[in-house]
């Protein structure tokens, strides 16, 4: 009962990965390339929105917009600096490097912003239940639940939707979908800001479980939204979504059977097992084969 | 001098060391996210062997470089399939492993100047080196910055031998290297070894300066600033990484009124550098055109 | 003596190379030609060791040598050019030849005959395309190959540069190394005169070898 | 007489990769007509063609086309514009179905005209049968001629008014060539202006109206099928070297 308790817990946790790792799976699905300044992005977005609430005092119905709106700007600023003037192929390192410096200017403009350590942050106020002898929390199962809808929606729209055509076209070759026409530019703006989007869905829910907003957001996103996307396969939505449940998962019993510090331990073991073993992550090999093979064409 | 410079001056010249290193990787065309890991060990290793064992300082950093380069060489060898942002992951993992572990090295002794050796993460205390060898802060200064000029030394020399300039070519294109015979796998193992050793090197003196480690000390933001200092100073020659070091510690921290933005400065200001400049201020290429003139010059 | 024998190669399910076999020797020289996409990139890359086939062996003097690394090949004497030149833009070319001064000097006669010593203190960007092919294959030249594969050196050349550059392989290419040229200008091929193995559909079209 | 020029380009000058592809070319396009664009490999046709589709930018030199300047301008408004490249090996997105495909092909339109968008798509399938039998199926994984098929049917989608064509012969079989060539003539028949690049000279000797013969990216020759048969220049250049 233990065993099924902590596997149960896991899970719930590892939604909150997968809501980041989705954003993270879209901008790496669209453009090959890893945002690593994701992570203090939405923190920024979260910052900022505290910021105003703290002078305007609005209720969570204004709140929550407010979070996305300056999470999408965040993004479009990350990757207006970041991506948009490195968009050749030697750009793909440069542009991860770019994004690293851009990572430390925001959370600093980010601490700024908010000065205090810890700062509380306006919890969904979801009760705990029990079925039998389990425990259930209320707001993890919420979470749970937006990261399937999230994961179920942009799945539809990238595979079923015109838009989504424009999007994979774009992911398979941006330079004939320039020669049809096609803006992608303003594609990949379009897809940082709905990464924008979702991603201060999943900063959030995340930090109304936590009631509280620490300067660590950011990274702590970043890794495990990182973490969860590589295990799942890179670019893949639906490997986003299962790779941050099975990091929950690991890490919940991990964890419990040698201690705290473990987490982390495991976070990045499984990482590194996943990078050297199968690289692709576990459902996306064929998006690395395709890279390799493109890289290597002489 | 004042204190206050010296002590700018040592960090200056300590995290160059991290800078170099992360410069060796680069210069073999990866994106080491992990240096900062082998600086840590360094540390440890010099910190044990001073403390703990009273070894020499010569000895002690030589076992700094031996050991964190054998880290840095297991990387090297994990991650022989993968390149680009891959390897620049995996080496981010490895870092963070090695580092997490010291939270779990404990081995303490007593001693009448108190507790010593590695305390998981309470850290390691009483790197009493400097005061029990009386070495005053302009010494350390001068001890750090000597092992640093000869390093760079080194590389400058190295900079025209066929060693380098093969691993550049590896670095540049993997394909027109190994039509030439050259073997990319021996040049990526010894590159990154090597670049272990010399950030352990740095994370030595390091220990003994700080007279305290802990291993929430060893994180990310380190081996980034290491990273981002040689990218942005250049991959053209070794003073690169020295540049980027004087950008940020020079300019930056040191104009106290800009210190407390510093790192909203530096992070836009990395990013302007490479929109202007992808290759880093000291670009191959620049360096290049600056040898063609000294050539016709010398030929006129 | 070079063999390749049954080699097969598949892109992306798709048929490139279906059972091809020929040997070099040598002291020949071979014209391999056929339209675009027949497979003589593929048939060039294989016998280099930049892909491995899905089947077949590559024998040198009789050892299999199928699943060597390019590099080693490299060092076994086979030797190539590439399609689009590969040349570092932040290096002049000297640096690009990635030998010493004395073999340089050594070689003084060759870089002065090929036209090429006046640009060895330029980028590539600042040299016209036939000398960079010139330099490519001096590159490998100085490095005593056994095996020599250009890979279309014709590409982007005027016919007087096809001429110029045909009397530069005659007159630097010793007798005793194998050169293989993947063409599908026959003019060249003529000029240096060269056997013409045909591919068409992954296979040499028999029978067609024009002396 | 006086036919309309659909596309005029002057003296001009672009670098691609480090070279200096084009050294000042002058070609023009005449409305309805098919004209094409012989040379050896890296005469610069296809840097020519990159050019005018906006994928690379002139050092120098005009593109005007239907009596508008439209150096410079990015790809997008040029296919708004009704102007299509069909590129060369194909590259169609390997990884979307056909139908995915050419829905792609009609990116400008697809938001607003979505159902002018099927039917225009049905008449693809009308004309391309192949097409209709592969619609659920990935592009990547059809044959050479199949996908050269997609190729061209994915820049119908835009209602080009000038098709210009990268090579559509590189590597299919004679057969299936001549196939291509009958798609491209007819297309021409009905009205769609089309700049064809070519290596297969004598290929495209049989369906073109004017030649323009390029070599070291710079224009050699241009006239009528009249005068490049009357002519000895393309044989001295280059056809009799073809191995193709």
């Amino acid at each position: 009962m233990e065993y099924i308790q902590i596997s149960i817990d896991g899970i719930l946790y590892g939604s909150s990965y997968s809501l980041i790792a989705l954003g993270f799976s879209l901008v790496f699905g669209v453009m090959r390339r890893i945002n690593l300044a994701y992570g203090s992005s939405l923190l920024l977005g979260i910052a900022a929105a505290l910021w105003v609430e703290n002078k305007l005092n609005f209720s969570i119905i204004f709140f929550i917009p407010t979070v996305l709106i300056f999470c999408s700007l965040s993004n479009l600023y990350v990757e207006r600096v970041c991506f948009a003037p490195h968009n050749t192929k030697a750009g793909v390192v440069v542009s991860m490097i770019s994004s690293f410096a851009i990572w430390m200017q925001l959370d600093e403009i980010s601490a700024q912003l908010l000065p205090d350590r810890t700062h509380s942050f306006p919890s969904l106020e979801v009760s705990t239940f029990e079925f039998g002898e389990l425990f259930f929390r209320g707001d993890q199962i919420l979470n749970i639940f937006i990261a399937f809808i999230i994961s179920a929606i942009l799945f539809l729209a990238v595979y079923k939707t015109k838009y989504g055509i424009i999007l994979r076209a774009v992911s398979n070759s941006a330079d004939t979908a320039k020669l049809m026409g096609c803006n992608t530019n303003l594609v990949n703006s379009l897809t940082f800001i709905v990464a924008g989007v979702i991603g201060g869905i999943a900063a959030f829910l995340v930090l109304s479980t936590e009631s509280q907003v620490t300067p660590l957001f950011g990274f702590w996103c970043t890794l495990k939204g990182l973490v969860a996307m590589m295990i799942g396969g890179l670019g893949s939505l639906v490997g986003a979504f299962w790779g941050g449940l099975l990091l929950g998962l690991l890490e919940a019993h991990l964890s419990y059977q040698f201690g705290p510090v473990f987490r982390e331990i495991t976070t990045f073991s499984i990482l590194l097992i996943v990078l050297i073993i199968r690289p692709g992550g576990l459902m996306g090999v064929n998006i690395y084969k395709d890279l390799k093979s493109r890289d290597e064409r002489i | 001098m004042s204190l206050y410079l010296v002590t700018i001056l040592t960090n200056m010249t300590l995290i160059s060391f991290i800078a170099i290193s992360a410069y060796l990787i680069l210069i073999v065309g990866e994106v080491s996210f992990g240096q900062q890991a082998f600086f840590g060990i360094g540390a440890y290793v010099t910190a044990t062997s001073t403390a703990l064992l009273g070894l020499d300082l010569v000895i002690a950093l030589f076992f700094a470089f031996i050991v964190s380069a054998s880290f840095a060489l297991v990387l090297s060898f994990l991650t022989v399939r993968l390149s680009g942002l891959y390897f620049a992951v995996a080496s981010l993992c490895f870092a963070e492993l090695l580092r997490l572990s010291l939270y779990k090295v404990e081995y303490t002794v007593e001693t009448n100047s108190g507790t010593i050796g590695p305390n998981g993460p309470e850290g390691f205390q009483n790197i009493r080196w400097i005061f029990e060898n009386n070495i005053s802060p302009e010494n350390f200064l001068i001890i750090a910055l000597s092992s640093l000029l000869a390093l760079i030394l080194f590389l400058i020399f190295m900079e025209s031998s066929k060693l380098f300039k093969n691993a550049r070519l590896v670095g540049k294109d993997q394909i027109v290297a190994q039509s030439i015979g050259i073997k990319p796998f021996v040049y990526r193992v010894s590159f990154i070894t090597l670049a272990g050793g010399v950030a352990g090197f740095g994370g030595g003196l390091f220990a003994l300066f700080n007279t305290y480690i802990e291993p929430s000390m060893f994180g990310i933001m380190l081996g980034v600033h290491g990273l981002a200092y040689s990218i942005i100073g250049g991959l053209g020659y070794p003073l690169g990484p020295l540049l980027g070091v004087f950008i940020d510690i020079g300019l930056l921290e040191s104009v106290r009124f800009l210190s407390e933005y510093r790192m909203i400065l530096f992070g836009g200001l990395v990013a302007a550098i490479l929109i202007i400049f992808p290759e880093g201020i000291i670009s191959p290429r620049l360096v290049s055109r600056i040898k063609r003139n000294l050539v016709k010059k010398t030929n006129a | 003596m070079l063999e390749l024998k049954g080699l097969k190669k598949l892109f992306d399910g798709i048929s490139v190379l279906n059972g091809v076999n020929i040997s070099f020797q040598q002291g020949t020289k071979i014209g391999l030609s056929g339209g675009n996409g027949t497979g003589k990139s593929t048939l060039l890359n294989i016998a280099t060791g930049f892909l491995t086939p899905e089947e077949g062996a590559i024998i040198l003097n009789g050892d299999n040598i199928t699943h060597f690394e390019a590099w080693k090949l490299s060092r076994l004497g086979v030797k190539r050019t590439f399609q689009k030149v590969r040349f570092n833009e932040a290096l002049i070319l000297k640096e690009q030849l990635y030998t010493n001064n004395e073999i340089i000097k050594k070689n003084r006669d060759m870089l002065e005959g090929a036209g090429i010593i006046d640009y060895l203190y330029s980028f590539p960007n600042e040299v016209p395309l036939p000398i960079l092919r010139k330099i490519e294959i001096i590159r490998a030249l100085l490095d005593r190959p056994k095996y020599l594969f250009l890979d279309e050196p014709s590409a982007g050349m005027a016919a007087t540069d096809l001429h110029n550059f045909g009397e530069f392989l005659k007159e630097y290419i010793d007798a005793d190394i194998c050169l293989v040229v993947v063409e599908h200008r026959l003019e060249l091929m003529k000029k240096i005169d060269a056997n013409i193995c045909e591919l068409r559909d992954g296979k040499f079209v028999s029978g067609n070898i024009i002396v | 007489m006086e036919e309309k020029k659909i596309l005029e380009v002057e003296g001009l000058e672009t670098s691609y990769d480090m070279i200096k592809a084009l050294k000042g070319v002058s070609i023009s396009a005449i409305t309805g007509k098919l004209t094409c664009i012989l040379g050896p490999n890296g005469a610069g046709k296809s840097t020519l063609l990159f050019t005018l589709a906006g994928i690379l930018n002139p050092d120098r030199g005009k593109v005007i086309f239907e009596g508008e300047d439209i150096t410079n301008q990015q790809t997008s408004n040029l296919v708004e514009k009704g102007l299509a490249l069909v590129p060369e090996n194909r590259l169609i997105f390997p990884h979307l179905t056909v139908q995915e495909n050419l829905l792609a092909g009609a990116y400008a339109r697809l938001a607003k005209e979505r159902e002018i968008v099927e039917q225009d798509i049905s008449e693809m399938y009308a004309r391309f049968p192949v097409l209709k039998e592969r619609s659920s199926q990935l592009g990547g994984t059809m044959s050479g001629g199949e996908q050269q098929m997609l190729a061209v049917a994915r820049a119908l989608m835009s209602k080009p008014k000038l098709l210009l064509m990268d090579e559509p012969s590189v590597g299919l079989a004679p057969l299936i060539v001549g196939e291509i060539f009958s798609i491209i003539k007819q297309l021409n028949e009905e009205g769609i202006s089309i700049v064809l690049v070519e290596q297969n000279a004598s290929k495209a000797l049989e369906i073109g109206d004017y030649f323009y013969l390029l070599d070291q990216g710079k224009q050699i020759f241009g006239g009528s099928r009249e005068a490049i048969l009357k002519e000895n220049i393309i044989k001295k250049a280059y056809l009799g070297e073809s191995a193709g």
